[in-house]
């Protein structure tokens, strides 16, 4: 029953920000909310469509300049700039997606990649506009405010996206699009030869999560106030996002944010206890690594799967192949036996 | 309407899998599609179906001309298609792997749920009719081979296309099985659905087809109701390499 | 659809925990009473990895130099010693901010004092400003730092990174007509400290009528200097002006020199006073200037003190960038005990307002600033001459004749 | 109008670096010919090798050239084990997805190594040749981009003749060109497909050594290299190794030519801008590749 989980999320949110005890964890909760939000946004591809984005921090990071330069540039209510800055980003996805979504798997990756390395570019060189790498500082939506009230306010702004966006999910979920999709993600050709339009989908699919990515970033660049190309635009931020998702498992609605949490808090819980070292990396790529080889599915699904082997043993010869296993094992076959 | 194809080649690199090919498959009957092994049925299948562009020729439905456009446009005009080694959704229920091939209108259209009642229950109609209902909320991954390939038989029909083109439909199921398509062949066809089989099962081709076209090296070679090929040497001398 | 729902609830009851977790974790170091044995913590979060660890471990360096002289004399405030806690922000915006936000909200230090670079100071600063705390800064040198609107501010060091070259500008320009170098390359990083200095002399020169043939701005990640020193050599200038920081430079020194051009006169900032520089460009360091705002041998009253003690402490000379840190530090300690307090809260209002009004004696000579926190100043300048670096300019102050045009490098 | 001297300056530039970028690309082409895999690590061993050329030097007194007596059978053995032990164990079904991620693990793996052992702080091999350059028509050539570009086309040279020449590059040819027609002619794939990786990885190790002649080094420096190699092998056409090398001599020309009007880092753009193109108009690339459709 999402509902009810999702009951339970709205008071963990709601209650949060009063047992704090100081305003570093606050601030901590509002970053991990925004790995939350950004997980969940990043699954509208990955989950539904299967197609792994290592790009998504680059969105981010556009839909934070988006909303900087509008304020600074064109002089809008903070708020107008961030939902203007969405709407620009998801269009922007449009042609990305284009280019992108034509092609399958690796091209995929190549040009997620390719946009976070490429916009890092633009956005150091073009600083007459950008601000370069000086940075670009973001006036505050409230001025005057003191930081611990500043977080509150953050924090639930965090909540209230990250629930529009898992309540999005849900109704896609639900949708014939959402079904569509998932054919997708179980085999393209065969999606499409049942009628499904794959690329269409596929498209429509990238430009909301895109238009999340967005908010989440110009939310954060509200929050933080400095946005500096290379650590808007940085590879890190795209890979901490997949490691989120793919832990807490890209079927399921509450994956993501599970997985933001674990990782999120565990981020800074490290950064507390032993600084801030280059071995962060080396922990988040064994982790990635461990769990694309063994726990492909995330977190959830394993946990269940070992809940129910322990609960009912008789399952255990249910096969654990996927048809396109059976498909390459007969091909094999077919060819042997030919030859 | 006709299914039909006019000079379609095919190549791959130096190799020509279609060689010129004109085909016209009788509408209302069940059509069979025989030849040796590499003599192009597959890459015909994929050139008809949109998994592959033609370099050239073109294939029409009816009036419609399908030449090189998109699978989705192509199922969607009423072509459905099972594939050589049998593709579901592995990890979609069987009932989801049904309700996926609901033609889906425009991007609003698809917003609405997909479990509104009026389509569970022409899901659930092919299940039954299909032998498979007991298994609605298994996994496709979970299910024997043949299972599989009824569940990916009842997608196509969800999907209401007037010809239906069946990739080796007997390939390694048992002779049960076997019995079991046939006759759902027959009577799916009698309901007036067109069928285009590839099949090397020779028993069930003779069985159940009504009008057979003979492909070699990319091209066909010989066409006609199964007492005629039967009869032709021709037939005999590609299977034999002669 | 039964099996989804249990998913769902156990992520749930999972994610739940943890946020209670992370609420509980970390809230364990409440601030204590402030008696006078209790020692003053002051928060410094430092680049010690990344693009600016070489100077981040100077500054350090100058931090930890500054809390032991003061400690073996006894302290601050009549007895209290001085207790540093240093975080590594890996040269990293968003890490600088949880650092002070951790500091200052979490461990609930008495002070905070700036990080490196002019880029990570800017955001920390009004984390500053934003808990109502004083800030002082070693190197945040950039124009953009005092229009923040910040209150709480102050730079440390002498002058400006605009200010930089001022000295040098007033020699060149009152040169005589047929030697005044006619034209300049300028490269420098994109980096507000680093093409502050560059520019600020660009500024002066071109209002003067030396031209500009070359303006080249690199990213700080750069590695690559070929193309860059291709145009510079092509348009063959008097002189080259490299708004650098610290490799950069050498890498941009050593691309000049593989294409064999030799300037009448070559000012790069930063790089050529590490004491590195002359092994990392094979010694072929002959004549480059270089402002700087420190000098061991100034002859300030606390300086004497600092370079013995120093000396003993890490067994070398301090450079630029320590005396940067041990200023920052004279300057709070000053402010601390001429307001006779050390915590948050009302107390770092005190500390700001003294810091406004008065004039703090340092090892790089008396400072006081404007409303903005920006010091009145300028740089000396330095030139390698033989295998040794020597102040130039001021005439007053100079410890050898600046030469030009620049012999070969 | 830049002056012909400037030009010329930046096409010998551009080609010194273009066969760098031929090496490297070469080595990226050999893992996706042999099994569709997008080896995003491939410049972490880069950097990694670059690190080990340095260490040679700074550490050790020695010349980092020296350094390739061990990367490179160093690095071969760990492509085959990269191969053997990780790669070939993911699901088919998925398999160009997962190993996207596996080898982006490895690369953040490998620079969080690298920043922890050298910290983030940017190194640079001193040599006493350093800043020797001699004079070419009018153009100056710095001897030690002179050493790497000639690291880069004897390797490349030598991988040439390996493919044509011996049995194994026959066996690994056919291997990429129809793996299961290679299979019934007798070939064992398995263990050509692990050689295949090592051989890519050893160019790694080979361009790692070069480029840390010249170039300042620093752990995450492998994002700047593997964005370009990309491009080059999309422009190239997926799994093509003489496209690949044309594409890269072309892109390097290009960046080279292009810093002259735009500055440094515009000039880079010119990879993602063919990219994105190659995508949008011509998926299979153009030196006649073959793959991209479906990969």
């Amino acid at each position: 029953m999402p509902l009810a989980a999702g009951a339970v999320l709205i008071v963990a949110i709601a209650m949060f920000p009063s047992l704090a005890p100081n305003p570093y964890i606050l601030s901590s909760g509002v970053i991990v909310l925004n790995w939350a939000v950004l997980a969940t946004a990043w699954n509208f591809v990955g989950g539904f469509t299967g197609y792994i984005s290592l790009g998504h921090g680059a969105l981010a990071g556009l839909g934070g300049y988006a909303t900087g330069l509008l304020i600074t540039k064109a002089d809008l209510p903070s708020f107008v700039a961030l939902i203007v800055a969405a709407v620009l980003v998801a269009a922007l996805a449009v042609p990305i997606g284009f280019a992108a979504l034509r092609v399958r798997g690796a091209s995929f990756v190549i040009v997620s990649i390719a946009l976070v390395l490429i916009l890092l570019l633009v956005f150091q060189s073009w600083s007459s506009v950008t601000g370069g790498s000086r940075g670009l500082v973001v006036p505050r939506p409230f001025p005057g405010m003191l930081r611990p009230e500043h977080h509150r306010v953050f924090f639930f702004l965090y909540g209230g996206l990250l629930l529009l966006a898992l309540a999005t999910w849900w109704l896609l979920d639900r949708s014939r699009f959402g079904m569509g999709l998932k054919a997708i993600r179980e085999d393209e050709d065969k999606a499409e030869s049942l009628g499904t339009p794959t690329f269409a989908y596929k498209l429509t699919v990238f430009v909301v999560s895109a238009a999340f990515t967005a908010l989440a970033g110009g939310l954060y660049a509200l929050w933080f106030g400095d946005l500096d190309p290379v650590f808007q635009f940085s590879v890190l931020t795209g890979s901490y996002i997949v490691l989120m998702a793919l832990l807490g498992g890209v079927r399921n609605l509450y994956g993501p944010v599970l997985g933001a949490i674990v990782v999120g808090v565990a981020l800074e819980y490290f950064k507390v206890e032993f600084g801030n070292t280059p071995l962060h990396l080396v922990t988040t790529g064994l982790l990635l690594g461990l769990v694309v080889m063994f726990m492909p599915d995330g977190v959830i699904p394993s946990l269940t799967a070992l809940v129910k082997r322990l609960r009912k043993r008789e399952d255990s010869s249910i096969r654990e192949v996927t048809a396109a296993d059976l498909a390459e094992q007969r091909k094999r076959e077919r060819e042997a036996a030919n030859s | 309407m006709t299914l039909k194809t006019t000079g379609l080649r095919k190549a791959f690199g130096g190799v020509v899998a279609i060689d010129g090919a004109d085909v016209a498959f009788q509408p209302g009957k069940v059509n069979a599609l025989i030849g040796p092994n590499g003599s192009g049925k597959t890459t015909f299948f994929n050139c008809v179906t949109g998994m592959i562009k033609p370099d050239e020729g073109s294939v029409h439905f009816g009036d419609r001309d399908l030449t090189g456009r998109a699978p989705h446009v192509i199922a969607r005009a009423g072509v459905g298609r099972t594939f050589q080694l049998c593709r579901t959704f592995p990890r979609m229920t069987a009932i989801e792997n049904v309700l996926s091939a609901v033609r889906p209108g425009g991007l609003l259209h698809g917003l609405r749920s997909a479990h509104r009642k009026t389509e569970i229950d022409r899901a659930h109609h092919w299940l039954t009719r299909l032998g498979i209902e007991h298994l609605a909320g298994a996994e496709a991954r979970t299910m024997s081979w043949g299972q599989q390939k009824l569940l990916e038989l009842a997608g196509v029909l969800m999907a209401e296309p007037k010809t239906i083109l069946l990739d080796e439909p007997a390939g390694g199921v048992n002779p049960a099985l076997l019995d079991r398509i046939g006759t759902l062949v027959r009577e799916l066809n009698a309901e007036g659905r067109t069928f285009v089989i590839v099949e090397h099962n020779m028993d069930l081709v003779m069985s159940i087809s009504d009008h057979i076209v003979v492909f070699d090296r990319g091209r066909p070679i010989a066409a006609g109701p199964p007492a005629e090929i039967r009869a032709d040497e021709r037939v005999l001398g590609a299977y034999l390499g002669v | 659809m039964r099996s989804p729902a249990r998913r769902t609830t156990w992520a749930l009851a999972l994610s739940a925990g943890l946020t209670l977790g992370l609420a509980a974790c970390g809230g364990g170091d409440e601030g204590g009473g402030n008696s006078a044995d209790d020692p003053i913590v002051v928060g410094i979060s430092l680049p010690l990895t990344g693009d600016f660890s070489e100077p981040g471990k100077g500054v350090q360096e100058g931090y930890e130099a500054w809390a032991k002289i003061t400690n073996d004399k006894g302290g601050l405030l009549g007895g209290r010693k001085i207790e540093l806690k240093i975080l590594d922000d890996q040269s990293n915006a968003d890490r600088v901010v949880a650092d002070y936000e951790q500091l200052i909200g979490s461990d609930q230090v008495d002070l905070v004092v700036g990080p490196f670079s002019t880029r990570l100071v800017v955001p920390s600063a009004r984390v500053a400003q934003e808990y109502g705390m004083l800030f002082v800064e070693p190197a945040g040198a950039a124009a953009e730092v005092f229009n923040q609107g910040f209150k709480n501010l102050f730079y440390a060091a002498p002058a400006v990174a605009d200010d930089h070259y001022n000295h040098l500008a007033e020699y060149l320009l009152a040169m005589p007509a047929g030697e005044k170098p006619r034209t300049v390359a300028y490269a420098a990083m994109d980096d507000p400290f680093a093409q502050g200095t560059a520019y600020g002399l660009k500024k002066k020169l071109e209002a003067a009528g030396v031209k500009t043939v070359v303006d080249e701005v690199y990213p700080p990640n750069t590695t690559d200097f070929g193309s860059i020193a291709a145009k510079i050599a092509a348009a063959k200038p008097d002189m080259v002006v490299g708004g650098s920081q610290y490799q950069d430079g050498v890498n941009l020194i050593v691309a000049l020199q593989q294409l064999n051009y030799q300037p009448k006169l070559a000012a790069f900032s930063t790089a050529p006073t590490s004491p590195e520089f002359a092994k990392a460009i094979g010694n072929k360091t002959e004549g480059i200037l270089s402002p700087t705002g420190y000098s061991q041998d100034a002859p300030y009253e606390s300086n004497k003190e600092f370079v013995e003690k120093f000396k003993a402490q890490f067994g070398k000379v301090p450079e630029e960038d320590q005396a940067n840190g041990y200023t920052t530090g004279q300057v709070v300690a000053a402010a601390v005990e001429a307001a006779g307090c050390a915590e948050q809260g009302d107390c770092q209002q005190k500390l700001i307002d003294w810091l406004h009004g008065n004039t703090v004696d340092t090892v790089v000579g008396p400072l006081k600033w404007d409303a903005t926190g920006k010091p009145q100043g300028a740089h000396m300048i330095q030139q390698w001459v033989g295998n040794d670096i020597k102040i130039v300019l001021p005439a007053d102050a100079k410890e050898a004749d600046l030469v030009y045009p620049k012999p070969a490098w | 109008m830049p002056s012909g001297a400037l030009l010329f300056q930046s096409i010998i530039l551009g080609l010194l670096l273009g066969g760098l970028y031929a090496l490297l690309a070469a080595g990226l082409t050999l893992y996706f010919g042999i099994m569709r895999v997008v080896m995003i690590a491939h410049s972490a061993f880069l950097i990694l090798a670059a690190y080990l050329a340095w260490w040679t030097n700074d550490r050790l007194g020695l010349d980092p050239l020296l350094s390739l007596v061990v990367t490179v059978p160093l690095f071969f053995g760990a492509g085959v084990l990269l191969q053997r032990g990780l790669l070939s164990r993911l699901r088919p079904a998925t398999l160009t997805m997962m190993s996207v991620l596996i080898t982006f693990a490895i690369a953040l793996m490998i620079e969080g190594l690298l920043g922890y052992a050298f910290t983030g702080t940017q190194r640079r091999i001193q040599l006493g040749y350093g800043t020797a350059s001699f004079g070419i028509f009018g153009a100056r050539v710095a001897v030690v981009k002179l050493i790497a570009f000639a690291l880069a086309a004897i390797s490349l040279v030598a991988l040439y003749l390996l493919m044509k020449r011996t049995q194994f590059g026959w066996a690994l040819r056919a291997t990429i060109q129809h793996q299961d027609a290679a299979r019934l002619v007798g070939i064992d794939t398995e263990r050509t497909a692990g050689f295949g990786f090592g051989l890519g990885l050893a160019t790694a190790a080979v361009g790692g050594t070069a480029l840390s002649l010249d170039t300042t080094i620093y752990p995450s420096l492998h994002w700047h290299w593997i964005g370009p190699l990309m491009a080059i092998i999309v422009v190239g056409g997926l799994g093509s190794v003489p496209g690949a090398a044309a594409a890269a001599l072309l892109l390097g020309l290009a960046q080279s030519l292009l810093q002259i009007p735009m500055g440094a880092t515009w000039a880079q753009t010119v990879f993602y801008v063919a990219l994105f193109a190659t995508l949008a108009v011509r998926p299979q690339g153009f030196f006649g590749g073959r793959l991209a459709q479906r990969f």
